[in-house]
């Protein structure tokens, strides 16, 4: 009785991500070294989040598997992004009023 | 374990989507687990800017690199074990999960080599902690400046945080650092050690030949499990290792 | 109250003592080893009765002591001590896993028509880490307790107090783990279990409600398990992130925590409202007025519940802007609520209303609530929160949540549900009386607190000015007799195990997959796996003859 | 009759005093809002009760009637009729809470250490008083707070306003007494053995009184905190560098306060009581640009109090004959 939910990913596949994923690392590297100011962190968080989403999509079958792992996925993603914006939006507009503790 | 269908599932397909579905949102709950560490890295990363480049640059980039493309390695060796436990192929199976141990391993050794180095860099936060301020990354002849733009450090204008430190604000923001530096790497760590234990215990199910198309529930969840341990270091190496390097 | 002898069904023959999970197998290793989700539910119930009782004493000492302005009763270390484990113990050990721990796991996979939790051992696993987080707990109460308010704000609890912070830390942190298995367990069991027919619409109140709140475990409870572990790490290396000699900053502790804090009182509130939804459904005989409204509130409620988490700390040094912001949100979080218990009331409208004492703890709730959420909305008002933040009207405010909100649910369940779990009736008078003194001793205890809020009474004050004192004996006085009422219950419901009439598989003639099979269940829930072909609460003249009938074995509904 | 109700109520008020403006505007937010919960709290009660005696169940079997007709609108009502009310609330709070945290111009500057189990107050005059704040009437007072150990909460009921006291951060707390009386002083913050101890009084006095209290020898006044930041200024020897002369190894001092500072990285700031207590503590944090980065930290050799006297001392340095603007 196989069942129909497993999928075997390819092999070329799993190779091809990973390759992506080593030279990601590479360029990831290379560029902290080049001064593009505030852009650093940027690219930084950029290079990292699509490595994250190659290795969710494929290596962890996301995208091959139910629309419901890609919610429970989603609802991680939108909490952890609430508590570092809430939490940075008081600490980033404090001061602003020029009155201290305020 | 029992490979068979447990007596409250009706089919072994809702037996293998429960499992996965279960997985899953205990990596949700990992998520929010390691975010504590991360919005705490965040917000004093962009309170106190000069102390992380200056903290920063004490890692060795290297092996920073090095070990994360061990980890890629073991993710892919990770993502081929269970693949053949999807096929059935008891020695595949084996092969993959030994490999994957393996690359867990040196990832841990080189990291207990770094923090080696703290130790005796005396950059452990605490009273022994000492930053050696004397080739810190200057930018014609004054601190570098954070490459975050000052504005986000509302504080700092009105009233800064009077951070008493012991010897200079600098000193005590880079201690700051380093707590967070050993907090996430050592967090992290320890999920890799309890990775590694669990790739361990699956190794005798596999080679008795017990994981096969219908079931390999366990394997694929210590997959998942391993891959999210990977993602967790595919932000941390960034975060920690590269930050104001172009000094 | 009810002069008229309300209809109990009457059973003709109590049906033949069959098979059922309760006489399967016997035994301590049968209960201790067991992966019955039922039998799993009945040592949560004795397992957080022990904490409520011991939370309770703590509450009657704090009550005694603030009797008399001096504080004559206590040291005022002990006294901070009794109001910090009372906290501890009601909110971690009692509040989060009553409805979940009990009546969730007794009936979620009843109401879904399953056979069991999606994840058996993994659901004996999270009581035992809720008994080893609540030793921990215990051993600290025991050896000093804690001194620094179940808030634990830094720098108190990090630098400034030598008490056994680290042990309840490690217990809270521990019982933390339960909690995220349990939201793990309901999530994966609502999903993937459901019997055939029975669809999200179709689903009961009560188990979306435990869906929202298993979202909440999930999301939040990591959380505080990474706060506990940053204060633990600043305890035990004298440096931390909150310390502000290395630049650190207190406030972020309190960012941490009340992330999780704030929704836990959701974890909280909700499985209670998922129960008064059933039993208003129950007793008016009627379909819950817009169900899916009252549904997808839950869910909004969940959702909503992490945004708003700063109203605690408005005058806690933020940023005006970051306040503003928190408090708008706060007020967005009240409407689901609104939503509620209006649905509710509407529901009673052209009900068939019985009197029964669950409908009466139903009531209660949605009274009580309405003026525990409304001075909610009075709290989020940045204006009034500036004057009663951290006095005796947030005391107030929370225990007409807590209390007369999350307990009137417990308790109104407990009775609704106590003839499906043991089998047994308990006793009418007795269950109406203890209701209506219930609500009496609360009332008494806790509105005069909001006067001395407005008045500027601080929390957790061991001695106060004396012109407060005439409204906190009021308040004394009502909490013994609150006391009182909570120990009938205990009473008549433990005696009705043995001595209580037979019930019958469904004696308030309810619509539910948990009604159609005998009381108590068998092991395997149903002797035949059943098929929905009914709307939720769908009550007919026929089907509510149907029901009444004393059932054969198994379920009559076919197809 | 009503002398026996007085009595208990003058011995057990059920309402605050009020001595101030933002304390009648607060009373009246909050009355409007007890007004709204009434109004809510009394409709439910008394549907419930209606509906509970109206519907009582005749026979066992009888079944509640499903609603008919559109009940959409119904459930639209009460979404938007709350979001509405609660709006029109936060809209009202939120203008007193940002009143509450602008201090008038022309406040009368305070400041306040919160220590753990005490208050220590400092009047601008610089006579120093523990649990006791006196304060004239009808004159805007603005208090400068922070803590030496835990998180306090500076809470005057009859005020309607607290904040919170937050070790190594100032906190702003302002108001403006208008009835002389007595009135309680809290602390509203959970922090520690001694929490329900740590109260005061706060006093509000006619302006003229207010003036021969200051002048009196009462309170801990002493020698005023000037002359005690002075002393201080030799002792620590940071007359060593910080000389009247331009020739000096420091940035000049007389005439600093409130005037433009610039650093080495170009960043400028105003010269106010947080840029001089975290020079004195961190030097390294802002070095005035033209000079070197030599001054030692004093973190653990000044105490809060030490600090604000060197603060008020740097304060009263006039710029003498040497060119006003500081470089």
């Amino acid at each position: 009785m196989t069942t129909s939910s497993i999928h075997v990913v390819p092999l070329r596949v799993y190779l091809l991500v990973f390759a992506s994923l080593l030279v990601l690392t590479a360029t990831t590297v290379a560029v902290a070294f080049v001064d593009l100011g505030t852009l650093n962190n940027v690219v930084a968080m950029a290079i990292a989040a699509v490595k994250a989403m190659l290795v969710v999509l494929f290596f962890m079958h996301v995208r091959y598997s139910t629309r419901l792992t890609g919610l429970v996925i989603g609802s991680g993603l939108f909490a952890l992004a609430i508590m570092i914006g809430l939490t940075l939006i008081d600490y980033a507009t404090r001061g602003w009023l020029g009155v201290s503790g305020k | 374990m029992s490979a068979d269908l447990a007596h409250h599932f009706d089919s072994y397909e809702q037996q293998a989507k429960s499992a996965s579905l279960g997985v899953w949102v205990f990596l949700v709950t990992e998520i929010m687990f390691f975010g504590g560490l991360f919005t705490a890295y965040i917000l004093y990363r962009s309170k106190y800017p000069e102390a992380f480049i200056a903290g920063s640059h004490q890692l060795d980039i290297a092996l920073g690199t090095f070990n994360t493309a061990v980890l890629i390695c073991s993710s892919l060796t990770m993502a081929m074990a269970v693949r053949s436990a999807q096929l059935g192929k008891r020695t595949a199976i084996v092969g993959f999960l030994m490999a994957t141990i393996l690359l867990g391993s040196t990832f841990l050794g080189i990291k207990a080599t770094e923090y080696h180095h703290k130790w005796v860099e005396h950059l452990i936060p605490g009273e022994s902690f000492h930053l050696d301020e004397a080739h810190l990354p200057t930018h014609h002849g004054k601190p570098v400046l954070s490459d975050l733009p000052t504005g986000i450090v509302g504080e700092s204008r009105a009233d800064a945080p009077l951070s008493t430190a012991p010897r200079s604000d600098l000193q005590a923001h880079t201690q700051l650092y380093f707590f967070l530096y050993f907090g996430m790497t050592g967090l992290h760590a320890l999920h890799m050690i309890i990775g590694v234990g669990l790739l361990v215990w699956l190794l005798s199910p596999s080679s008795k030949g017990k994981f096969d198309a219908d079931n390999h529930n366990y394997v694929e969840g210590v997959g998942l499990y391993w891959h999210f341990v990977d993602i967790v270091w595919i932000f941390l190496f960034p975060l920690l290792y590269l930050v104001g390097r172009h000094g | 109250m009810s002069t008229q002898t309300e209809f109990v069904i009457p059973v003709e023959e109590a049906p033949e003592p069959g098979d059922h999970y309760l006489n399967h197998t016997f035994g301590l290793a049968s209960w201790l080893l067991t992966k019955d989700h039922k039998r799993i539910a009945i040592l949560y119930l004795i397992s957080i009765s022990f904490f409520f009782v011991l939370g309770g004493l703590m509450a009657v000492l704090i009550r005694l002591e603030l009797t008399t302005p001096e504080g004559d009763l206590v040291q005022p270390d002990i006294y901070n001590r009794l109001f910090t484990m009372h906290g501890v113990l009601m909110i971690f050990f009692f509040l989060i896993p009553a409805i979940p721990g009990v009546l969730g796991n007794f009936l979620i996979p009843l109401m879904i028509g399953a056979k069991d939790l999606a994840f058996p051992k993994i659901n004996l696993l999270s009581w035992y880490i809720y008994v080893i987080g609540g030793l921990f707990t215990f051993y600290a109460l025991v050896s000093g307790g804690v001194d620094t308010g179940w808030t634990f704000y830094a720098p108190l609890s990090t630098t400034f107090t030598s008490t056994h912070v680290m042990a309840v830390a490690l217990g809270i942190f521990i019982a933390g783990f339960s909690s995220i298995l349990t939201g793990l367990n309901f999530v994966v069991t609502i999903h993937r279990m459901r019997a055939p027919g029975m669809t999200w619409s179709r689903l009961p109140l009560f188990v979306w409600a435990h869906y929202a709140t298993s979202i909440i475990q999930i999301l939040g409870t990591p959380v505080i398990a990474i706060t506990i572990l940053l204060l633990a790490a600043e305890r035990l290396f004298h440096v931390g992130i909150f310390d502000p000699k290395v630049g650190g900053d207190p406030v972020l502790f309190q960012h941490f925590f009340w992330f999780y804090s704030h929704p836990a009182v959701y974890i909280m509130i909700l499985p209670s409202m998922g129960v008064v939804s059933e039993l208003i459904a129950a007793f008016a005989r009627k379909k819950v007025f817009g169900y899916h409204f009252v549904a997808f509130s839950s869910i909004a409620i969940a959702v909503l519940g992490f945004l708003v988490w700063a109203h605690h700390m408005f005058v806690a040094g933020i940023s005006v802007y970051a306040a503003a912001v928190f408090s708008v949100l706060s007020m967005l979080v009240a409407i689901p609520s609104a939503i509620k218990v209006f649905n509710w009331t509407t529901t009673l409208y052209k009900g068939s209303i019985s009197w029964e004492t669950p409908m009466l703890y139903a009531l209660g709730f949605i009274g009580l609530f309405t003026i525990g959420g409304l001075t909610g909305v009075m709290l989020a008002t940045l204006g009034i929160d500036l004057h009663v933040h951290d006095t005796y009207f947030i005391v107030a405010h929370f225990h007409y949540i807590m209390v007369g909100g999350a307990i009137m649910g417990y308790m109104g369940g407990l009775h609704y549900w106590w003839p499906k779990i043991t089998g047994k009736l308990y006793p009418k008078f007795w269950s109406t009386v203890s209701a209506l003194i219930i609500f009496v001793g609360f009332n008494v205890t806790f509105f005069p607190q909001f006067i001395l809020g407005y008045l500027g009474m601080p929390r957790r004050y061991h001695t106060y000015p004396a012109e407060f004192q005439v409204l906190n004996v009021m308040s004394s006085a009502g909490a013994t007799v609150l006391g009182l009422g909570y120990l009938i219950p205990a009473i008549y419901l433990i005696w009705s195990m043995r001595y209580g009439k037979d019930a019958s598989d469904n004696p308030w003639g309810a619509v539910g997959l948990e009604w159609e099979t005998s009381s108590p269940p068998p092991v395997e829930n149903f002797e035949t796996p059943p098929v929905v072909t009914w709307e939720a609460y769908e009550y007919h003249e026929s089907t509510a003859m149907h029901s009444l009938a004393p059932s054969s074995r198994g379920s009559y509904r076919v197809g | 009759m009503t002398q026996p109700l007085h009595g208990f109520l003058r011995d057990a008020p059920l309402f605050p005093p009020r001595a101030s403006e933002m304390a009648r505007d607060i009373d009246f937010l909050f009355f409007s809002t007890l007004g709204v919960l009434i109004f809510f709290s009394t409709l439910i009660a008394s549907l419930i009760f209606y509906f509970m005696v109206r519907y009582h169940r005749r026979s066992p079997n009888q079944v509640g009637r499903q609603p008919q007709g559109n009940t959409m609108l119904l459930e639209t009502a009460w979404i938007i009729v709350p979001l509405i009310l609660t709006l029109a609330i936060f809209t009202w709070g939120a203008q007193i809470y940002f009143a509450a945290a602008r201090p008038p111009a022309g406040a009368m500057q305070f400041y306040v250490v919160g220590k753990q189990w005490m208050w220590k107050i400092e009047h601008p005059s610089g006579k120093r008083e523990i649990n006791e704040l006196h304060v004239p009437r009808g004159q805007a007072v603005k208090l400068r707070m922070t803590s030496e150990d835990v998180i306090h909460s500076f809470y005057v009921p009859a005020m309607r306003v607290k904040a919170d006291v937050i070790p190594g951060k100032y906190t702003m707390l302002w108001f403006k007494p208008d009835t002389v009386g007595t009135y309680h002083l809290f602390c509203s913050q959970y922090c520690g053995a001694e929490h329900s101890h740590m109260v005061g009084r706060v006093v509000v006095m006619e302006p003229t009184d207010y003036e021969l209290f200051i002048a009196g020898a009462g309170g801990t006044g002493g020698t005023s905190s000037v002359a005690s930041g002075e002393e201080l200024f030799v002792t620590k020897s940071c007359n060593t560098c910080h000389r009247p002369d331009t020739t000096a190894r420091a940035p000049m001092l007389w005439g600093l306060f409130g005037k433009t500072v610039a650093f080495h990285d170009g960043r400028t700031t105003v010269a106010d009581e947080a840029y001089i207590r975290e020079s004195i503590l961190n030097p390294a944090a802002k070095v005035v640009s033209g000079y070197q980065p030599i001054m030692p930290t004093y973190r653990g050799q000044l105490s809060e109090e030490e600090i604000i006297q060197l603060i008020r001392y740097i304060q009263s340095l006039k710029p003498n004959a040497v060119d006003g603007q500081v470089r």
